[in-house]
Order: C-alpha cells, then sequence, then structure tokens
C-alpha cells in the first residue's frame, strides 16, 4: 500500500462479482447456523445458490469470448495478495457447479427430510453450503495455496454430509472416514506439492508460477511438485486405482449429496488438474507429456473397462452408478491425455454433460430410496409402472451415459473420438466406442429391472413429489437439450480449451 | 351366401322398381338432344379433336364402357372376404353400437 | 410476444379449455366458437411474415400470410366449423379436443414460413388425427390407427430429414419454391408425397379414412391431404414430374372407387382421386393452373364434406355404410338424399354447382399449356368420377333396389350442417367470383360459356347412360360384401409373409450357431464375473490401508517416469 | 454441585477472571504485539472449559449452553465475513480495510484487523468449547467396571 492518500474509485457491486461468487454461498453457511431456525435453512441455501447461479451466468458471459477478470482480495495486488481469476475454464465451472446446486436444492428438500434425522438440517445445509462454496472457491482462485484452502473447506464439509447419511445406513459412518483418511492424503500430497514448487519459485500465486518456471525451466523440485499435485489432485477425482474410497462414499451419503457430489465434486478436481497441467506447468515439459502418456493415460484406459464390468455386475443401482462415474472419469483423463485442442474440448464438454447426467441418475436414485428404502435391483424391479416419471427420465439420462445420439452424452464421446482420431490414436477411438458398449449393458441391466421384471408384490411405491420430479425432470431434458443444441456447451468448452492451451504457450 | 343372394334380388331387373326403365329412356332422350345442341352453336377449342361433333358425348361412352369392362375383370381378381387380412380386421367388426343413433322411422 | 396472435393459438387454447368444460352442450359450442374466431383472425391477418419465434439458434416463422395460405386456411376454418356443427352429438372429448388439434394444426402447417414450424405442424395433424380413427373403438380400427400413424409419422420423418438435409445444402429453412435434384429436395417431395396419396403411396387413404367414426371420417376428409396438396403448390409448382404423378393418381383410383363395397371408402379413393386433378395443375404450374389447384381444393373439400357427411348420417341411422346393405333410403330421409345429390352434382361438376368452376380450369390450363394426355386423362377422370361417385352414391345408398331398412331422417344438427356445406357448393358454383376473389392469382376466366356448358352437361349425361345401362343389363361391377386389394397388401400380407419365412429359417440357423457360442460367451460372462462381479476383490471394500498403498505405488510410479524424463 | 476438591473449586474461581482477561488483553493486542483471535479464542475457551472440568459439564452449561456456543461460532464468521463485506459497500474490494478510513489508510487497517480478529477469536471460543462440550457429553459405552 502506497503511504500517500491515492484517490480511490470506488468499485461497483458489478466489479464484485468475482467475489461475491463465494462470498454469498460463504456467509450464508454460518447464517444458517446462527438463525438457528430449520425452517429457515433450506430457503437460505436456495436463495444463496440461486444468486451464485446468477454471478456464475453473469462472469461465463463476460469471459465467453476468451477474457480474463481479476480480482485482488483486500486490495493487495498479485503476486503477494491472493488473486481471483475467472477464465473461460473455470466460469464454465462455477456455472455447472452453481447450477447443479439449484437444480438439486430443490430435489433435497424432501429427500434430505427423508433420509437426514431433522435435528441435523441446519447443520446439514450449512456444511452443504460450505462445500458448495469450497468448490467454487477451487474453481475461482488464482492462488495456488488457496485452491489448498477451498479444498479443504470443501472436502471436510463433504465428510460431514457424507457422514450424515448414517441415519439411513451406518456404514455412511465408515466410507466418510475412509474418505477422510483418503482425502486428507490427497490434500496433504497437494499441499506438499504446492510447498515444493513455492520451494523452486517462491511465489504462490498461479499466472506468477507459471512465468517462474516457464523462464526457468524443470528442475527436480519442480517436477517432485508436479507428481505430487498430480497424484494428490487424482486421490480427489478418484483417479482409477485410487479411487476405493468413492464407491461407498456415494452410495452411503444421502441421495441429495451423492447428486451434488457426482455432477460437481469430481469435476472440480479435474479443473484443477486442468489448470496445473496446462497452466501453471505446460506440456512444453517433456516430464509432463510423459507422465500424462504413460502414467495417466493407461490408467484412463484400464478405469474405463475395469470399473465398467464392475458396474455392468453390481446389483445395487446407486452402487453400479458409483461405479460409472469412475469409468467417466476416465474419458475426462483420456481428453486431457491427448494433450490437443480438441481433447481438452472433450474433456471439459464431458465434465460437463456427464455432470448433468449423473446429477439426473443420482436424483432418480434418491426417488426411489424416498420410495422403496434401498436401491438393490430386487426393491426397484417393475417401478417403471409404479413411478414412471421417474423411470422415463432414468432412461432419458441412462441414455445420456451410454452416449446415444442426440443425448448429451453422445456430444462429448464424439468429440472424444474426434480428438483420437486427430492424432491419429484410431485404437484409442476404438476403445471408447468398445467402452460404451459396457454402459449400454450396465444401463440396459437398469431400465430392464425397471420395465420389465414386475413389481414386487408388496411394493407400495408411488411416484414421488413434484419437488422431486420437476429437478429430476430439468436435469433428465437439460441431456437432452444439450444433446441437440450442441452449439453453447461446445463453444464454452472450445474456448476454454483454447485459453488453457493458449496460456500453456507463452 | 346369403348376402350374395340378396345382392342378387336387389339387382335382378324385376326389382329395380317400375321407374327403371323409364328413366333409361328420359336419360337417352336428353343424350340425345344434347349430342344434337353440339351442332348448333361455335366451339372454341384448343385440342384439335374436340372439333370432332360430339366429342364429349363420345368420350365419356367409350371410356367409361371400357372402364366397366376393366373393373369388372380387376373385381374378379382382387375380390376377397373380409376377413382376408386378420380374422379380427376391422372390416369383420360391426359399428359400435354406442357411436350410433339408430331410429327406425316406421316404429 | 408476437406481433400478430398466430390462428393456431386459438386452436390450441381451445383445445386446452375443452376438456375441462364439465357440458357437453358447452364444449360443443366452444368447439364451434374457436374456427369462427380462427377465422376471423386468418381474414384480417396482414400479409407478409409475422410472428418469427428464436428455438435453438433458429429463427421460426409462425405465420407467413399470402393469398396461397390464406384460401388454404380460411376453407380449413370453414370445414372445421362444419364438421364441428355436424360433429355436434358427440360427447367424447377426446374426439373434440382431436379435431381442434387437427385443424389447428393444419392452419398452423399452412401459415409455417419455415421447415421446421412445417415439420411441426405436420406431426401435429399426423398424431391429433390418429385419434379421430382410434375413437371408434374396436380393435380393428385399433390396429389400422396405428398402420395409418406409422405412415403420417414417417412422412414427418422424412419430412425433417429432408429439412436437415436442406439447411446444410442452402444454409436456409424457409419454405420457399425449390426444385427437385438434390436429396433434401427429394426427401421432402416424398413426405408430401405421401401426404398427398401419391401412387403407390396412397393406401394409407383408403385403408384409414373409412375405419374413423361417423363425425371422423369428415374431419380427416378435410385436413390432411388438403394440406398436401397446399405444401406442393407452395415447393413444387411447375414440376413436371407432378403433371405424371396426378394422372397416375386419376387412373390408380378410378378403378377401385368403381368395385369397392365401403361407400365411404368409395369416397375416400374418390377424393383421392379429385387429388389427382389438383396435383396435376400444380405440375403444370401456370397461374390459372394453380388457381384451379388452389379452387378446387376449396370446392373439393365442400363436395367431399357433404357426401361423406350425407353417407355418416346413414351409417348413424343404420349402422352400416355397406353399398351392399344399402338403397330405397330417400323414402324417409329425403333431406339427406336432397343434399347427397348437390354434393354429387357438385362433384360430377354440373353447371351451377361448385367442381363445375373450378374443376374447368385445371382442364382449360392442361390445354393452354398442351399437355393433351393429362387433359384426356383428366376428362376420363371426370366421367369416371360421374360414375363410380357422382350417380353410384346415391344410386346405391338412396334410390337403388330397396333394402327394407326404414332408418329415420338424420338429427338435425347434421341437416343443418349439410345444409350449409350444400349451401356452400352451390353457392359457389352459382358466384364463383367470390372464390376467385380469394386465389393467389388474379382470375381472367369465364366459366360459364355455352360451350363449358354443353360439354359438361353431355359428358355427365352420357356417363351417367353408361351407368344406368350397364347397372340396369348387371354388367356394373355388382357391390358385394368383400374387400378390395390395394397395395397395402404388399404390407399387410406379403412382407409379413416373406419376414415370417426369413425369421422362421434365420431363427434355425441362429440356433445352431448360437448353441455353439453359448458355452463360449457364457465362460467368458462368468469369467468377468468373476474378476469383476460384486464379490470380487475390484469391487469389494477395500481396507483403508490398502487405498494408501495404491496411492504410494502411483506416487512412486509417477516420481519414476518424471525423474526419468 | 461437586462438594469435594475445595482447593481446586476455590483456585479455578480466582484464575477464571485473571484468564478472561488475558484473553481480551491477547485479543485486542493482536495487531501490535504477538498475539491474535486464534490464541485469545482458545485463552477465552480454556476459562469455560477449566470451569466445566471443574464444576462438571452440567454446571459450565448453564453459563454457556450449547445453543449459545453454536451462534458464536456462527457469529465469529458472521463478523469477519461481515467486515469484509462492509469495505464492499463502501467501494473498496473485500477486506480492503482502507475502507474505514479513506482519508488514513493505516487506521482503516488498524480498526479493519481488529474486526476481524474479533470475529476469528469469537469462532474459536466457539470451536473450541465445542469440541470440548463433543468429548465430554459423550457417555462410555462400557463403564469401567465391565471392562
Amino acid at each position: 500500500m502506497a503511504t500517500e492518500v491515492l484517490p480511490h474509485t470506488a468499485m461497483t457491486l458489478h466489479d464484485h462479482l468475482p467475489m461475491l461468487q463465494i462470498l454469498v454461498p460463504f456467509f450464508a453457511a454460518p447464517l444458517i447456523v446462527f438463525l438457528g431456525s430449520r425452517r429457515l435453512a433450506w430457503p437460505v441455501a436456495f436463495a444463496a445458490s440461486v444468486i451464485s447461479l446468477v454471478i456464475s451466468w453473469m462472469l461465463l458471459m463476460q469471459v465467453i469470448d476468451g477474457g480474463v477478470i481479476t480480482y485482488h482480495i483486500g486490495g493487495w495486488e498479485p503476486p503477494l495478495g491472493i488473486e481471483y481469476r475467472i477464465d473461460a475454464a473455470n466460469a464454465f465451472v462455477l456455472f455447472l457447479v452453481s447450477a447443479v446446486s439449484v437444480v438439486v436444492l430443490p430435489f433435497a428438500k424432501t429427500s434430505v427430510a427423508d433420509e437426514v434425522a431433522a435435528r441435523d438440517h441446519t447443520l446439514f445445509y450449512a456444511a452443504y453450503l460450505l462445500c458448495f462454496s469450497g468448490l467454487m472457491g477451487v474453481a475461482i482462485t488464482g492462488d495456488a495455496f488457496n485452491v489448498f484452502v477451498f479444498l479443504e473447506i470443501s472436502s471436510l464439509s463433504t465428510y460431514v454430509l457424507i457422514a450424515s447419511g448414517a441415519a439411513r445406513d451406518k456404514r455412511a459412518l465408515t466410507a466418510a472416514y475412509d474418505y477422510l483418511i483418503m482425502g486428507t492424503i490427497g490434500a496433504t500430497f497437494f499441499v506438499i506439492g504446492i510447498g515444493f514448487l513455492y520451494m523452486a519459485t517462491g511465489t504462490l500465486n498461479m499466472a506468477d508460477l507459471a512465468d517462474r518456471i516457464g523462464t526457468q525451466g524443470g528442475n527436480r523440485t519442480v517436477e517432485a511438485g508436479f507428481a505430487f499435485i498430480l497424484v494428490g489432485v487424482g486421490l480427489k477425482l478418484a483417479f482409477y486405482p485410487m479411487h476405493l474410497w468413492l464407491p461407498n462414499a456415494y452410495t452411503f451419503a444421502p441421495s441429495a449429496i451423492s447428486a451434488f457430489l457426482a455432477a460437481t465434486a469430481t469435476k472440480v478436481a479435474v479443473y484443477v488438474l486442468l489448470r496445473f497441467t496446462f497452466t501453471v506447468f505446460s506440456p512444453a515439459f517433456q516430464f509432463e507429456v510423459l507422465t500424462l502418456q504413460f502414467v495417466i493415460m493407461p490408467f484412463a484406459l484400464l478405469a474405463m473397462f475395469a470399473a465398467s464390468f464392475v458396474a455392468v455386475f453390481q446389483s445395487d443401482f446407486k452402487r453400479m452408478l458409483a461405479y460409472s462415474s469412475i469409468a467417466q472419469i476416465g474419458y475426462m483423463l483420456l481428453g486431457i491425455c491427448l494433450l490437443t485442442e480438441t481433447g481438452l474440448t472433450a474433456a471439459i464438454v464431458h465434465l460437463f454433460n456427464h455432470g448433468i447426467t449423473k446429477a439426473a441418475l443420482f436424483m432418480a436414485v434418491g426417488a426411489y430410496v424416498l420410495r422403496n428404502k434401498d436401491t438393490f435391483y430386487n426393491d426397484i424391479c417393475g417401478m417403471g409402472r409404479k413411478m414412471p416419471w421417474t423411470s422415463a427420465a432414468v432412461v432419458i439420462s441412462g441414455l445420456s451415459l451410454i452416449g446415444v445420439p442426440g443425448t448429451a452424452g453422445f456430444v462429448s464421446k464424439w468429440v472424444l473420438v474426434q480428438g483420437a482420431l486427430e492424432k491419429g490414436w484410431w485404437p484409442i477411438a476404438t476403445l471408447v466406442v468398445a467402452s460404451s458398449l459396457l454402459a449400454v449393458v450396465y444401463v440396459w441391466r437398469v431400465i430392464e429391472v425397471l420395465y420389465l421384471q414386475p413389481a414386487r408384490s408388496d411394493s407400495t411405491a408411488t411416484e414421488v413429489p413434484m419437488s422431486m420430479l420437476v429437478p429430476i425432470w430439468i436435469a433428465a431434458i437439460a441431456c437432452i437439450w444439450f444433446g441437440i443444441d450442441t452449439d453453447t456447451t461446445l463453444t464454452a468448452a472450445r474456448s476454454a480449451a483454447a485459453g488453457l492451451l493458449g496460456t500453456a504457450g507463452q | 351366401m346369403e348376402h350374395d343372394q340378396t345382392d342378387a334380388r336387389k339387382e335382378a331387373p324385376e326389382n329395380q322398381g317400375p321407374g327403371a326403365s323409364r328413366m333409361i329412356v328420359g336419360l337417352a332422350l336428353v343424350c340425345a338432344v344434347l349430342f344434337l345442341a353440339d351442332f348448333a352453336y361455335e366451339k372454341h377449342v384448343y385440342v384439335p379433336v374436340e372439333s370432332m361433333p360430339g366429342f364429349y358425348a363420345i368420350f365419356p361412352l367409350v371410356t367409361c364402357l371400357a372402364l366397366v369392362i376393366v373393373a369388372r375383370v380387376l373385381q374378379a381378381v382382387l375380390r376377397r372376404p373380409v376377413g382376408y387380412y386378420a380374422p379380427k380386421d376391422v372390416e369383420t367388426e360391426a359399428y359400435p353400437e354406442d357411436g350410433l343413433n339408430r331410429e327406425r322411422a316406421d316404429v | 410476444m408476437f406481433d400478430v396472435f398466430p390462428p393456431v393459438l386459438v386452436y390450441l387454447l381451445g383445445a386446452v379449455l375443452l376438456p375441462l368444460l364439465p357440458n357437453a352442450a358447452l364444449r360443443a359450442g366452444l368447439s364451434l366458437l374457436v374456427p369462427v374466431i380462427g377465422g376471423w383472425l386468418i381474414w384480417t391477418l396482414p400479409e407478409g411474415n409475422h410472428a418469427v419465434v428464436s428455438l435453438a439458434g433458429l429463427d421460426l416463422t409462425l405465420i407467413r400470410n399470402d393469398k396461397l395460405a390464406s384460401v388454404f386456411a380460411l376453407i380449413f376454418s370453414l370445414a372445421a366449423f362444419l364438421s364441428l356443427l355436424y360433429a355436434w352429438h358427440v360427447r367424447d372429448r377426446v374426439q373434440q379436443t382431436a379435431t381442434l388439434l387437427y385443424a389447428g394444426s393444419a392452419i398452423g402447417a399452412v401459415f409455417a414460413g419455415d421447415l421446421i414450424s412445417l415439420f411441426l405442424f405436420w406431426e401435429g395433424t399426423a398424431i391429433a388425427s390418429v385419434f379421430l380413427i382410434w375413437a371408434r373403438g374396436t380393435e380393428g380400427a385399433y390396429h389400422t390407427g396405428l398402420r395409418y400413424l406409422l405412415i403420417q409419422v414417417t412422412s414427418g420423418v422424412i419430412l425433417l430429414a429432408g429439412a436437415a438435409l436442406y439447411w446444410r445444402e442452402t444454409g436456409s429453412l424457409a419454405f420457399e419454391h425449390m426444385t427437385l435434384g438434390s436429396a433434401a429436395t427429394w426427401l421432402i417431395f416424398l413426405a408430401i408425397g405421401i401426404k398427398c396419396g401419391f401412387p403407390l403411396l396412397n393406401n394409407w387413404l383408403a385403408d384409414a379414412y373409412p375405419v374413423a367414426t361417423v363425425t371422423g371420417t369428415v374431419i380427416l376428409s378435410a385436413f390432411t391431404t388438403k394440406l398436401a396438396i397446399y405444401a406442393l403448390a407452395r415447393g413444387f409448382a411447375g414440376t413436371e414430374l407432378l403433371i405424371w404423378i396426378g394422372v397416375g393418381m386419376v387412373l390408380i383410383t378410378v378403378v377401385q372407387a368403381m368395385i369397392e363395397n365401403d361407400l365411404r371408402r368409395v369416397l375416400a379413393y374418390s377424393l383421392n382421386n379429385q387429388l389427382g386433378f389438383m396435383v396435376v395443375g400444380i405440375g403444370i404450374g401456370t397461374e390459372l393452373a394453380l388457381n384451379g389447384a388452389a379452387s378446387h381444393a376449396v370446392a373439393s373439400v365442400l363436395y367431399k364434406a357433404v357426401l361423406l357427411m350425407a353417407v355418416g348420417a346413414v351409417l348413424f341411422r343404420t349402422g352400416t355404410a355397406k353399398a351392399s346393405d344399402l338403397g330405397g333410403l330417400y323414402r324417409t330421409m329425403p333431406l339427406t338424399a336432397l343434399f347427397a345429390l348437390v354434393g354429387s352434382a357438385s362433384i360430377a361438376a354440373m353447371p351451377l354447382f361448385s367442381g363445375f368452376v373450378t374443376k374447368s380450369l385445371i382442364l382449360s390450363a392442361a390445354q393452354h399449356e398442351h399437355h393433351y394426355i393429362a387433359w384426356a386423362v383428366l376428362l376420363f377422370g371426370s366421367a369416371a368420377a360421374v360414375m363410380h361417385t357422382a350417380i353410384r352414391i346415391p344410386y346405391a345408398a338412396f334410390f337403388g333396389p330397396d333394402s327394407g331398412l326404414r332408418p329415420h331422417e338424420a338429427p338435425a344438427h347434421m341437416l343443418l350442417a349439410m345444409g350449409l356445406t350444400a349451401a356452400f357448393c352451390v353457392a359457389i358454383g352459382v358466384y364463383p367470383k367470390a372464390l376467385y376473389a380469394l386465389l393467389p392469382y388474379a382470375v381472367d376466366y369465364k366459366s360459364y360459356t355455352t360451350y363449358h356448358v354443353v360439354q359438361q352437361l353431355q359428358l355427365v349425361a352420357f356417363a351417367a347412360l353408361v351407368f344406368a345401362v350397364m347397372m340396369r343389363a348387371g354388367l356394373y361391377p355388382k357391390s358385394e360384401r368383400s374387400i378390395v386389394l390395394d397395395t397395402d397388401w404388399v404390407y399387410r400380407r406379403l412382407l409379413p409373409r416373406v419376414v415370417g419365412a426369413l425369421s422362421a429359417t434365420m431363427g434355425a440357423v441362429w440356433a445352431l450357431v448360437a448353441s455353439a457360442q453359448e458355452r463360449w460367451l457364457r465362460g467368458i460372462i462368468l469369467r468377468l464375473y468373476r474378476t469383476h462381479g460384486p464379490a470380487s476383490r475390484i469391487a469389494l471394500n477395500w481396507p483403508t490401508g490398502s487405498m494408501v498403498q495404491w496411492v504410494a505405488i502411483v506416487l512412486g510410479i509417477t516420481l519414476i517416469v518424471t525423474f526419468l524424463s | 454441585m461437586i462438594r469435594h476438591h475445595l482447593i481446586l473449586r476455590v483456585v479455578t474461581k480466582l484464575l477464571i477472571g485473571p484468564i478472561m482477561l488475558f484473553a481480551l488483553y491477547v485479543q485486542f493486542h493482536g495487531d501490535y504485539s504477538p498475539g491474535g483471535g486464534f490464541q485469545a479464542g482458545v485463552i477465552m475457551a480454556v476459562a469455560f472449559i477449566i470451569y466445566g472440568v471443574v464444576f462438571g459439564l452440567a454446571t459450565v452449561q448453564q453459563v454457556l449452553p450449547p445453543w449459545l456456543v453454536h451462534k458464536l461460532l456462527a457469529l465469529g464468521v458472521i463478523i469477519y465475513a461481515g467486515t469484509g463485506f462492509a469495505s464492499l459497500f463502501l467501494g473498496y474490494a473485500y477486506l480492503d480495510y482502507g475502507a474505514f478510513s479513506p482519508a488514513h489508510p493505516e487506521h482503516g487497517q488498524h480498526w479493519g484487523i481488529l474486526a476481524v480478529e474479533l470475529g476469528v477469536g469469537i469462532t474459536v471460543t466457539g470451536v473450541m468449547v465445542a469440541v470440548y462440550y463433543a468429548f465430554a457429553a459423550r457417555t462410555p459405552m462400557l463403564s469401567d467396571e465391565d471392562w
């Protein structure tokens, strides 16, 4: 700060949008606790999400053409101060996260009332908002250490949220515990990696880091930092052999949380990976290219098949979806490993499309839980007739999960195949298509259970209320909408990919 | 078949009413007058064949006769019993009574 | 939202409101009000493009109003009003709603300025109309409806495919005049051709129309095919190929109409036959010919409606519309018989009736443009229409040999509807200028010349003479309880047989191969289940320590790869 | 009320006052000398915890009821974020304390850091007490004799 008084131009609310993006949900969380009212908790959470969504949309519109917005917290200039930095890539993620939150919350009202003990509701929504603002913060910040802080905010609240599934199934506690251990290890590795980078460069600001790493080149410290960050983030995004926490966490969390996390948490982790591999480091480094192609890619391919096969044989709908998520993350990693603009576009579009698809499916799971208590195939058989709307949404989003033309899932797989072919890696393209066939099998199993098997004679299931159906259908229709209107998502993703690669080229 | 018999009965000349023969004679007279009328005015023809006297009388006479013959032949070839396509074809069903309002005038 | 109020919205609103009304008379009243308001809106609609909406990045023009569109929209409104009046007694909400949606979609399609909204309304007519067939409520009607729906929806899908290709080729979705040549235009042409009843694509028409309810057939006859005529006139006017297609339509339906027993099916063939006239007119493509096609469409809607209403009334009172079971009904249904005669006179193109002033436009156009073969076939078609429809329908139902049936006269609202429709037929015939004023192009044509009147009278009289003599001599094809095969035989009889035989053979071969492969496949799946199933090591719940072990392994590999490079 | 441990009780009662005072000293001197909200919060919490240890959970919960602890938890964060909001509404960047005294930014810094540290202190107090309550309220599943 300068010692003499400088004339100050007042910032408008519009300038504050990047800050408000985080601040609104973050402030709402203690507000819910402070108010302590069970009735007010949900409206406050929902209002905060809606405001976030509006802000993220405004930000996305500002940066979609390749612009960058920066915000300096406390007025301290980077690299000293913390900087929020928004370009097309993270604006896209911000929009996805807040949109999913706005869709999931109305659904959560009924679902959470059913699955979580009533006295925990205020704290539940506070934790939810913290998780939400943590995820948003990870995406928005331009400071490497700040990423870690927000990652921890979201992770800690996630452990709480998963554990709150204990009212339905006690195993949620061990699942949350496992995730806590793994998540903490991941965060530790991540912060160790950042420590290495700080050691080598003396800065924490991402743009500055990129600059200095770019000029001084790679050395052992930077390389070790890269490896630690990669593994730390890999844990968070359930990168194949480190995915073991995910099936239990998703299966035993309350359904609304499964829907929210499946659609956002791993996606944000993918974003962090993108940010570090392309902005902080760059594919110009030989070590990065080799790591991606010889470590990440084989595991991504393995995930696509092994996790899909496990999903095929599962007998619990929710668990099947969890394994399918692991397989789908394989597609995104594969897109990143292509290291081309098309590949990156595929990864980013799939991040979005898979987000909405999984949101729809996990919400439908919540609907089945509400009516059938469990989601094993022999609990939900015959629901195609008893819960026609929910089941129809499952079919639609199931088609999107497979990647049937006309659905969102098709668009991203199509771009991914194109990316692989562009590089001449046609065996990879073939593998992508082949693993999609496995998706056909596991989705078909669900459809068969829902529609072709008779309902259990003691089943009294009826269609769920509108407050759940509408969010499910919004997500399901989004699967179709973004399958037909491919322009919006592809433009944003291309712009994001170009931004990421463009920065890398400096 | 019963229905063939009713048809035969209905279309037998003696059952077509006493007016039928007279009507044909009347019709033939009208035709003759119209044929003759062709000579009584000037035609504005576009197609040469139209200028032939009574073209519009002869043309339908010939073509319609030919059509009747062709139709008879084709009828023999194309006719099938009503349940031909399926035993529950729509042709075998009576029109559902709830869509009707049968009222007899003589009761 | 819109700069003008699209007439189709009136129908949609009506269709939404109607099922909510508890009282049947109220519903019928509302359904009559809708076409009146719609008609008024169309009458006052300004020319040009309006109500452009943006959908997923495409600009859809809901209203493109010119004289070609408005004449069709007006006759559709009139037909909707008359047939709804005829259907006053119907209490069934489904039929009433479907009728409004059907008419609304048809009007919407006529005003559609681009191929996408045309497609939407195109499918709208298909889906709404099938309920009029299903409303009959019998199993046979259900199957017929399915066949109808399949063909109609296929037409829509082909249209959509054509539209998509057209968009890729030209970058435009506007529904304007197009020239055959590319795959896109051929697909659009084919889609219209299906609805229009082109030869060999026409079998759905005679298959489905007679199956609908008493009132449903009247409603069906007005919209779908005339909409196709409009689309042809808009998109393919002057396409020479259409002349030959029209000729084919006239020829292929003539014999069927003569030997068919079901009078409503006779009228369906006859309708198809008349469509041939219009298609020829569009194929010729001069102003006179297009005027002829449009005006003949108007006249055809009306006289076909009155004939179907009359036959419908007979069905309504006797339970049958089979020529073999009817006859002599004029004794107790004199007014219905009279209106049927007016309709007959119109289709026969008797002077002072509507067909006379419209058909002659097309015939003259064919002469002017030297399409002599087409002209001769149309002339033959006119004469044949006298035999198979104009005389045969009244003869078989009302004047022929007495069947012994003594039904009551049709109910008052049916008589009113028939009377009004018949009055329109006469009004057009007596004062054609009113109709001519609505046509797309200025009309400079005199129908009432001595030559025209005499030649037409000759044509009708001699055709009638042939009918009378042949009938008297017992040479006219007999009306018997039977059905007559049409081209739908191919997919109703031949195809199922062939497929059945093929699948039996394939099945046998497959069973051989499958039994050999089954054990092999079973082995693979079993092995996969052992490695990936819920109880396998991959899917088990791992202890936390093992998870961490994997983290260590991955970190190790990554570090090694990073350092080695 | 526990009747034994008289010395402990008297000493505790004597100590609690100075402990709180020290906590406030650390709190408000945080911006000039070593200290601040975190340390002050912990010290403040110690005053309550020691009271609870000696006089029992029920007694301390009469003084500082659990619902109030929850509110304190939230209140601290709200004060912190609220300070940021205030600077934001005054037209400066989030947490730019210059906003509170545009003419003398260093004064603004002083006020700002004081408010923020107060928030931190309150929350830390709340958290520490809440953690203590959570552990102290757990009843053993097996009593010692049952082992």
